[in-house]
């Protein structure tokens, strides 16, 4: 691909912004999700679909991926720039996130051409929804510990075990799913292998599990006798180690592959102060408030450093004490960070924060109380916030191991 | 500057209401009671409700001769700890606090004709916000004198258990000043009553519209005696949901505690590890210095106007309380991991607890930005 | 000792009230030390020497001891009150803390009739400066690995080994020395044994560290070949572990045996709002200010809660879900809390806040500096917070050990 | 709102200062040498001094037309940090803020005069507060007119460097408004300066009595130009007390770092206790944000009078600077254990440089205040 001119980014921008502006959909009378994690009714389905399937039908996703599985091949900038629209305009998200940004970039990258044909463009119009089944109940943190068992019979693996959070588990036609086929070989990690396994054979049960919100978005998905055809292995048996740490790299945007498409609403300061900014204290206006001002101004700030931490990291003069310290503690800080802004959100509200997602009266129809207790997912996902720190602390500083 | 007088008094019959009450609450409110009366719309138990009356809990605070057991405001701390730690839920609290408005404003004939009846368990609540601001200075709420009538208008907000009361003590402003309007049930329409969606499901609300209800003369309590009830009763008001977060907060480290003893990951119990533990110690002590404040609020509270050792201790507690709780929660549901994200985990219960205890009486802010006050100037 | 009369105790407190107003030091024009930690010069000891003598000649001090050793056989709560008073009067320490609260209450307790005649009236008249050997510099909080040599020779044990925050070592005439006398038995500890021992034989080199505060105060013990007589040692040899407990029980004050006295100088919020009181920010009284006045209630309540955990104690019925906690977390509480208040202590005062000790300029003379300073001798020496944590994590709430 | 304007921008060219500054720091400051210099009267080093001069970092933000490389006020943040790391002070600040505020407030023959002697390496200082409130609205400090001279009356207090300086900043007020008078060494008495004992032992300042110096016209700066280089002055202090706390913080941090991996208690390795191990990395994410703010208010910065941007910049850098390095020095000294008590142990270093480091032109709520009132409103 050519470089692009500055002028042609920006014609783009405009572009996109201009169709953005006319296609936001209208408030559908219901709380839209702030992650795919939420995707908790048909009725909420069913409208994202329909987004994100508009979204690709007007070239904004997908956009790096080659045309003949659905994208355009142009250079990942301009996915990016259509994201950074995306977000900017607030529309709703592009739900399909196991597939636009794991399945589908692992797919272009090692998968056949066969798969590629199978999966690609349906990742993209949101026909195929896809969900994840790596975690397993009962060691959430160590994946590499995982026990659900895919043992070979004739032309299908017969899978036996449980995993869970596997997010949309129930809406999901296909699950990229991390087994056991081995129990031998010298490290836990060799007996693994990687499926692109149908959630439609028998055997395969996604419960839906409720949330603390009491919405719900993740299953916990058991697997009796589940008999998964065994063409739908990828790569060999015994790689599915690898595979999996090489899905978990796509995250980072269409420059790492991904299909792009806006992941997360964004829930920032500048929005969380617009919303305070009708509300009273002691009869006066709550932003005029001095304790009020003085810890909004620290959230701006640390809003602010996680923000400028990205752009510091281009610099390596800046980075020489302790090289992947930015890199490796976003996570944490980000994560961290919004519990916080969005708890104080919470009590910021006086009486109206007790109220809850459901009330008519309740500010922006409940969207910081869920996002507060939404946001436990990024704290506790993934790693906790507490094996967050042990990472930087041993990876980073160099201190002892636990 | 206050004087330091940090007495902590604690009668053996206190003792004895706090250990039965304990009991009580954990006898019939264990957390499969609890769920299970979250769908509800009252959200409590009708027949244990009875019981409370039976025990005599409803008038606890009352004088004798309004059929109370004249133990004093101090007395109901216990029980509203014990109710915090079973997350009982019930009307209770708003049921005492406004019979204290009734016994601090009325005059002999409002007392003589509510006070029994609410000792012996009729229903009763507050309406006292007309937006999300504790700190408001004054009710958009009035009162209009016509003839030998007075005229509500105005729509109170967050009115406790509004669905089941009896009667409502309405802060209403009457020719400029704060007056107390007594209001029953069948004054008001069904449509004058909206259930709101309360973050805490074991609790219950509504908004209620007041407007065109019309009492006579002798069920409105005016003048300073009414002025000072009302500040007592949110000062009182305070107290009680702190005492009720103390329990809860104490709930609440224990259901951690047991996680933490029992849950292993990469081989060790989590408890073993310093990043749980001692976060887990600052629950306690936390807690600890909520219920602190909570005894020694008790402690100095009495019949009278409460005096101003009385709210600082109250302020304190409902400071303190507020604090820990909105932390045991918070820290609750992050170290369950996955587990904790789940309704059916019960570190959620106090996490909501928590998020609705911060906002009622005014939050910790609020608190301490009127003990400065207090103790600066 | 009968029953005393609320009457006959409050004319006490009133004649110890007035003897104080009479007897309070005036300036010496140096900065008296917070704890005797601080004692550091030649001049501040004697100073507190002579004030000591005086408060033990006017009765004030050892008050519940024997009168055969210097004491006036009275009930202790008269102690407590002479204790409260002096502290009321914010008049200097009773310096002699050892002998005092430690070896003082351990002879009286199970000391021989010569070692009562020998040491008691010594420590009360502040003849006799005290010193205590327990720490050692390579396992400072593991008291139970001592490794400082005693080996009998003769009528003599010969003692080799380093002992370290060894306060007024320097000065003192007697340690509490907590030595290996057996590396034989089946627990570390059965080989340790007790002495109160002479610092002034040869062999013994008590060297003043500097602390961080630029003070001194403590010593680091080096003992070469130090000849200590064998009928120094108090109890049997290989006891030593079980009186070192023992003693570390005194501390409480005069109903657990100490002699009583002001120990440490009072260092409340309601002297650190005095000395706030002149203070501007932005031109306004910084007392005016919302956010400091929000900080100060809430270390205000964090005091009060702290005091009233006292009162919580004597309440079986309200201590009953842990009932050792109060008592086991007050040592982190309160060092924390003092830390915590301290620093903002110095915080809040503007560019007076970068002076220090020894300015004619810095606030109450650098009070606030120093005292933030020294407060870390309480979160790190008796165990530091990090381990007091534990031991609450542990044996309150019985969490795991590490 | 601001915009979220978050660049940093950080050429080649600064890239090479940095290291080149991060050598020489190292070289010239190790911690024996900086405590050599405590107890000394101007605390530091004359040959150090003159290398610096020699290698140009005191023109390196004064154009090339006075003596300066021209690189812009940014390039002397990495300056500054290397300088907070190794703990090297000399009169550096001082005299690079002085000749900031000739720069924004001079007349041209000021510039001339002044600028390319600063350049060489004359010592230059800035008086500017009158008492311990950096939010003080106006200065006590008067200058009037008389003829053709000008004459003050006040004592600056903490005056940085004011034992060794030729020259002096001194904020007056003149007529009303506020102006900047030049005051060389040789018009004070000695008896004029009263050195202050500061909590950060390689710092060095002065009370300075200017009481009834006199100067002619053209020594004092005044008008727009003045008033706008004054508030520019205090946030390019601010911003180099910041970058200078991040390096000072980034070295705590390696002294702690250090500790705990080779300090053995109970038979463990100290730093595999998550008690300390997640403070530490607090450490490290405070100081990685301080650096953040730093290094983006480092691009903002130009010549010209500071934008809002700028101004946001400088004042989350000496908040977020300060929250950074308390929390480092405090924590250095408890993680050490006892040894963390003695004036022996390097961590009393970075303590008493915090502790002056909040103070600095503000501290971190004084900068938080104005922050909301350019966020917010």
């Amino acid at each position: 691909m050519s470089e692009v001119s500055e002028q042609e980014l920006g014609e783009f921008r405009a572009e996109v912004s201009a169709w953005m502006k006319d296609n936001k959909p209208a408030d559908p009378g219901f709380l839209l999700p702030q992650t795919f994690m939420e995707v908790g009714s048909e009725q909420v389905l069913e409208f994202l679909r329909e987004w994100q399937h508009k979204i690709w039908s007007a070239g904004y996703l997908g956009m790096a991926w080659p045309k003949e599985y659905g994208g355009q091949a142009v250079a990942p900038i301009y996915q990016r720039i259509a994201d950074q629209e995306m977000k900017r305009h607030a529309v709703p998200i592009c739900f399909n996130v196991i597939g636009l940004s794991w399945t589908g970039p692992l797919i272009n990258d090692i998968g056949t051409e066969a798969e590629k044909q199978k999966y690609l463009k349906g990742i993209l119009n949101a026909e195929d929804v896809w969900c994840q089944g790596f975690s397993e109940p009962d060691h959430g943190s160590d994946l590499g510990n995982a026990q659900c068992r895919a043992v070979r019979d004739g032309d299908d693996y017969v899978v036996n075990g449980t995993k869970i959070w596997t997010t949309m588990g129930n809406y999901a036609k296909y699950m990229i799913l991390l087994a056991r086929t081995s129990t031998q070989g010298a490290r836990k990690y060799d007996g693994l292998s990687f499926f692109l396994a149908p959630m439609d054979v028998a055997g395969i049960d996604p419960r839906p599990i409720q949330k603390m919100t009491g919405e719900y978005g993740f299953c916990e998905t058991f697997f009796t006798d589940a008999r998964i055809p065994a063409d739908c292995i990828m790569g060999e048996e015994g790689q599915g180690w690898r595979i999996a740490m090489q899905t978990l790299q796509y995250e980072r945007g269409a420059e790492a592959g991904a299909a792009g498409g806006l992941m997360v609403v964004r829930t920032v300061m500048e929005d969380l102060i617009k919303d305070l900014r009708g509300l009273k204290r002691d009869g006066e206006p709550l932003l005029k408030d001095p304790l009020v001002r003085d810890r909004l101004v620290q959230l701006l700030m640390e809003e602010k450093a996680i923000s400028l931490g990205e752009r510091r990291q281009a610099h390596s003069a800046l980075n020489t004490d302790y090289p992947f310290s930015l890199a490796l503690s976003g996570k944490l800080r980000s994560s961290e960070f919004a519990r916080e802004m969005r708890q104080y959100a919470v009590a910021l509200q006086g009486a109206q924060g007790s109220l809850y997602v459901g009330d008519d009266d309740a500010i922006s129809g409940g969207f910081w109380q869920r996002a507060y207790f939404n946001n436990f997912a990024t704290t506790i996902g993934g790693g906790t916030s507490q094996v967050q720190a042990n990472i930087i602390g041993e990876r980073v500083l160099g201190l002892p191991k636990d | 500057m206050a004087k330091a007088n940090n007495v902590i008094t604690f009668s053996d019959e206190q003792a004895m209401v706090l250990q039965s009450a304990r009991d009580f609450c954990a006898d019939k409110s264990p957390v499969t009671a609890v769920r299970a009366l979250l769908p509800g719309n009252t959200g409590y138990s009708d027949d244990v409700w009875q019981e409370m009356v039976a025990l005599g809990w409803l008038g606890i605070a009352l004088p004798e001769q309004y059929g109370g057991s004249g133990l004093g405001f101090g007395s109901v701390v216990p029980l509203a700890e014990s109710m915090g730690r079973g997350l009982l839920s019930t009307p209770f609290f708003s049921t005492t606090l406004a019979a204290q408005a009734i016994l601090r404003a009325g005059e002999s004939q409002q007392k003589d004709t509510w006070l029994p009846r609410l000792a012996e368990g009729t229903t009763a609540t507050l309406a006292l916000l007309d937006n999300e601001d504790w700190g408001a200075p004054d009710t958009t709420c009035t009162a209009t004198v016509a003839g030998s009538e007075i005229t509500l208008q105005g729509t109170k907000w967050y009115v406790p258990d509004a669905a089941v009361a009896q009667l409502f003590v309405v802060h209403a402003s009457l020719d400029g000043e704060s007056a107390l309007v007594l209001v029953e049930r069948a004054q008001l329409a069904d449509s004058a009553l909206q259930s709101q969606t309360l973050i805490d499901e074991t609790k219950r609300a509504c908004k209620v519209d007041f407007s065109g209800v019309s009492v006579s003369a002798d069920a409105v309590m005016r003048g300073p005696l009414a002025a000072s009830a009302l500040r007592d009763i949110h000062l009182l008001g305070a107290l009680l949901v702190a005492a009720e977060a103390a329990g809860s907060a104490a709930a609440c480290l224990d259901v951690v505690v047991d996680y933490l003893k029992t849950r292993k990951q990469f081989g060790r119990l989590i408890g073993s590890y310093q990043g749980l533990k001692h976060p887990t110690v600052e629950i306690l002590t936390a807690m600890d210095s909520a219920r602190c404040h909570v005894y020694h609020a008790a402690s100095v509270i009495g019949d009278e106007a409460l005096s101003e050792d009385a709210e600082v201790a109250c302020r304190m507690s409902k400071a303190q309380a507020t604090d820990a709780i909105t932390f045991a929660g918070d820290r609750a549901i992050q170290f369950h991991g996955g587990m904790g994200f789940t309704y059916e985990c019960d570190a959620q219960l106090y996490m909501r607890r928590a998020q609705w205890v911060q906002q009622q009486f005014g939050d910790a802010y609020h608190h301490r930005k009127r003990l400065a006050a207090l103790l600066l100037d």
